[in-house]
């Protein structure tokens, strides 16, 4: 394993500092990233996190138009209730503040013994599980949150900026994530820094399909195909789940060790599927920007679109992660 | 040993700390295979802060000793683990009647096992830490029954986890990120279960 | 080798498909990536090349305040004349062209003939050559062109925006270079799809120092190190070239495949870096933007600024891969 | 054999293009030890394209051939070789005086090569294709000089080029990508002058 660390136990910490280093509209304090401008009077706070390694999201994903906070965790480990309770106290601009949880045991657990423990904040809350490898069942913990997550971030972060109540963004996020599904691939294993190691061994002729961003071997594995077959793979089952018509949002997302060129060329295989299938690509986004370290693969997420969310979509975004319209 | 002291609490944890810094990679390897290889560091990281605390601000109970581990658990692991096992821990503290007889300890520490479940929903059987954690509870209880002394029964307890750890085998995961794996979660033991039998085996060391 | 592709033999075409389908900002005609919109009467024409495989250079930089055109050509092979040609024309308002070429023999010699062969427009042409790895000498093809292509193309494009004659955008884009110096160092080797395996060996204990963007091996074999010493090698290696004092702008690029979350690390040993030598990071940039496929590792490029770049950096900019202002 | 005909310079650049997806793998391979592992596909791209052209619009002379080669390379391989070698044969059309005799094709090839020392700068010793071309154009004008026939002649270039391509494997490359390594690029060959050697032996063929 070879990785640009210095310790293993002081990644975070240090990429945190680099963070800080480079973006000065960022403070960052106790392991929580926030607005350096700190929180807007009446505007409702959006508080995110979730484990390290998932980068740009979530801490790349602070600033106008998107979150006022994110916790870090260790790496693909939650973040603690402390840092949770800190920040949410921290954006509470009178409005209340919502927490965008990704649908893991880990996540779950500590963002409700946070909401708990703040006193003095009203918190309301969305799940994001927007997985559709997952069956959701009683015997599984549900589906996970993955892609969708940025899409959450990015549209009720809009509308929070607009000065929606409380009740308001929490419904809009919740539509964003009940419109949204994912379906994710990988090429290879990632490699954690304290494990050391690729957490699972993939053949060179096969790939792992329905893969979380933990980077957690996927439901079944599957001979290795072309982009084109393998896009089909991920859109058959996103379709399967939610049938795709009218204007989506398309995200092709690279898990970290997936070049920029091959997501474009996925991405040509999956918008010529939504247009086979009569729908229509009318935003989309292809990069690095829910990742699982140095995965190679890629994920696919679409929103089905109306004009209250295309409008928020485009909306000013100005955060290390995702920048536009100002 | 008749009741159990501050000095058994705190034993019983720095012990548990050291079987996990010794077993780090083990869990780690386990979580790999069904979930996201970060069990190992994960506990360590926060037993290495519990027995800090536990050293800085010397704890003058059995109450003291469970609610100050608790706390860091909940407050320094993150993960699914950190709560789960920071739930057990407190509320044990909760519900822990001083001195500490078998009985106590047995009553509290299944009162702890309840709130585990209560948080995480795992029923038996789930493939889970509540695995290795009720087998662990049913030993002290039935060692309570049949008035067995306090260090066997922790050794049946110590027992009665690492059997219901090595009995996750064969289990499908139905809670916790090793679900997501389906029927591939077969055939692996489950990382939480196997961290609990080190915890009971902590507490059967710490009572010899 | 697992890559996501339908052949090699159609990457660069099915990646171009995919960029069409992602950015209606773009228009893609002939293997060159233009502008939408078409030429500005009376602004300068910006185009550049080089091979693909390096994404989001050039093609993801094309957009208002930055390139009009990009020429890619196959993985790691320069584009031909005739695309360069056919670009010139396309994008002259009038007011003549810059060809930014990164000095490798390969770009140089196809925009030399393109530049000759291009008749009724007035073609000036500027040099990169930011990589003090390698010696500028007669004994070799000189430094070659790496980070600060981006550089060159941000400040000179936001110049020509502004509408600046062709020889100032010329000169600019020249002092930029000047002032500009990058190193890099790679953990791996990257995979060509056609060659498919690795270009080179690298045992887990090394990393090569001084590489370039084509996934070539570098200068010399070191010990694997922490992030903090492999910064302070390519720093020291940036410092004796061209001794840090002022205002900075720097850039910790990932070569494809190197998680953003150990950018961040290398980054803030950088800034530190930069600190200690009584010089000042003023603009920075971390993230994947001049990279060798799935090769990982990093660059760093440091550009001294002054008010004039400094406003010139600032400036709006709307393309795929890089964004502000607007 | 006494003069070269249309079918002549049309059968050099198949058996060339021939060589050359034969070996396509190998050179790419030596281009990834001192390079960046392009040189195969790009050359079997630009020859594959020559052919076609050569087939769907047959040329009527050598000259034909020689400027469509030169074109077709400089259109389609890219890099530094497809400039390069473009050169060599557009110079080599324009030089070309018809009927081919032997005198005149060595000529015009040594035209060709003064021309791609023109363009990229890189003498004798520098690690490059001109250390193959160069001692196969001398070659051909000794065999010239002396009164050898044709066949022998292109042996003969063929063996020299042969010779240089390998006589690489010891220099520090000074110009192109590989000049970049330092003395790192010594010990191996270069792969310009190994596809050059191939150009030269599908010259040998033709005549043979
Ligand atoms: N709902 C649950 N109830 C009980 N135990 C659980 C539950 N979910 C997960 N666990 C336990 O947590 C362990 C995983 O812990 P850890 O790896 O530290 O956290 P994470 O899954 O967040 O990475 C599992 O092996 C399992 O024993
Ligand atoms: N200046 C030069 N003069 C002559 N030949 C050169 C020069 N530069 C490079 N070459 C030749 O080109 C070959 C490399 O070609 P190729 O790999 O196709 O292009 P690139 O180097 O652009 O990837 C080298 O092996 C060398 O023989
Ligand atoms: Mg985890
Ligand atoms: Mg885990
Ligand atoms: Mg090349
Ligand atoms: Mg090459």
């Amino acid at each position: 394993m070879k990785k640009l660390i210095n310790t293993a136990d002081t990644l975070v910490e240090d990429a945190l500092n680099g963070m800080a280093a480079a973006h000065p509209s960022l403070r960052i304090r106790d392991q929580v990233v926030y607005r350096a401008e700190g929180p807007r009077h009446g505007k409702v706070g959006l508080v995110s996190g979730g484990g390290s390694g998932h980068e740009p999201l979530h801490a790349g994903f602070v600033g106008y138009g998107m979150l006022d906070a994110a916790c870090p965790g260790e790496v693909f480990t939650s973040p603690v209730p402390d840092q949770i309770i800190e920040a949410t106290r921290a954006v509470d601009g009178g409005a209340g503040v919502l927490h965008i949880v990704k649908n893991y045991t880990g996540d779950v657990l500590n963002f409700e013994m946070a909401a708990e423990l703040v006193e003095s904040v009203e918190v309301a809350s969305v799940l994001v599980d927007d997985d559709v490898a997952v069956q959701d069942s009683l015997y599984t913990a549900g589906r996970r949150g993955t892609g969708a997550t940025l899409f959450v971030e990015k549209m009720a972060g809009a509308l929070a900026e607009e000065g929606a109540p409380l009740a308001e963004v929490a419904r809009v996020a919740g539509e964003v994530d009940e419109r949204s599904r994912s379906f994710g691939i990988a090429l290879s294993s990632c490699t954690t820094p304290h494990a050391g190691k690729p957490t699972f061994d993939l053949p060179d002729n096969q790939v792992e399909l329905g893969i979380g961003i933990h980077g957690e071997p996927g439901r079944t594995r599957a001979p290795m195909a072309s982009a084109r077959e393998l896009a089909a793979i991920a859109m058959e089952a996103i379709h399967g789940d939610m049938p795709l018509h009218g204007d989506l949002l398309v995200m092709v997302n690279g898990m970290g060790g997936t070049p920029l060129m091959e997501l474009y060329v996925v991405f040509a295989e999956v918008a010529s599927f939504v247009k086979g299938k009569g729908a229509r690509v009318s935003r989309s986004l292809v990069g690095n920007y829910v990742t699982s370290l140095d995965m190679q693969g890629f994920s696919v997420t679409v929103c089905r679109l109306d004009d209250a969310l295309t409008r928020l979509w485009d909306a000013p975004v100005e955060t290390p992660g995702l920048r536009w319209g100002r | 040993m008749d009741t159990m002291d501050t000095g058994f609490f705190v034993a019983w944890f720095e012990e548990a700390a050291r079987l996990v810094r010794r077993d780090r990679d083990r869990l780690t390897e386990l979580d790999a295979a069904i979930g996201d290889a970060d069990h190992g560091t994960n506990l360590d990281r926060g037993l290495t802060e519990v027995t800090k605390a536990l050293a800085e601000w010397p704890p003058s109970s059995p109450v003291q000793v469970l609610s100050s581990a608790g706390a860091t658990l909940i407050r320094r692991v993150g993960g699914a683990s950190g709560p789960l096992y920071g739930s057990v821990f407190r509320q044990m503290s909760k519900a822990l009647d001083t001195p500490v007889t078998l009985a106590g300890f047995a009553a509290a520490f299944d009162q702890g096992v309840v709130a585990l479940q209560r948080l995480g929903k795992a029923a038996l059987g789930d493939k889970t830490m509540v695995d290795a954690l009720t087998p662990a509870s049913r030993a002290l209880a039935l060692a309570v029954r049949d008035g067995v002394g306090a260090r066997e029964a922790f050794e049946q307890a110590a027992r009665a986890a690492a059997e219901g750890a090595k009995a996750t085998i064969p289990l499908q995961a139905r809670k916790g990120r090793a679900s997501y794996l389906g029927e591939r979660s077969v055939g692996h033991e489950d990382p939480g279960a196997a961290s609990a039998a080190l915890f009971m085996a902590a507490l059967a060391t710490a009572a010899a």
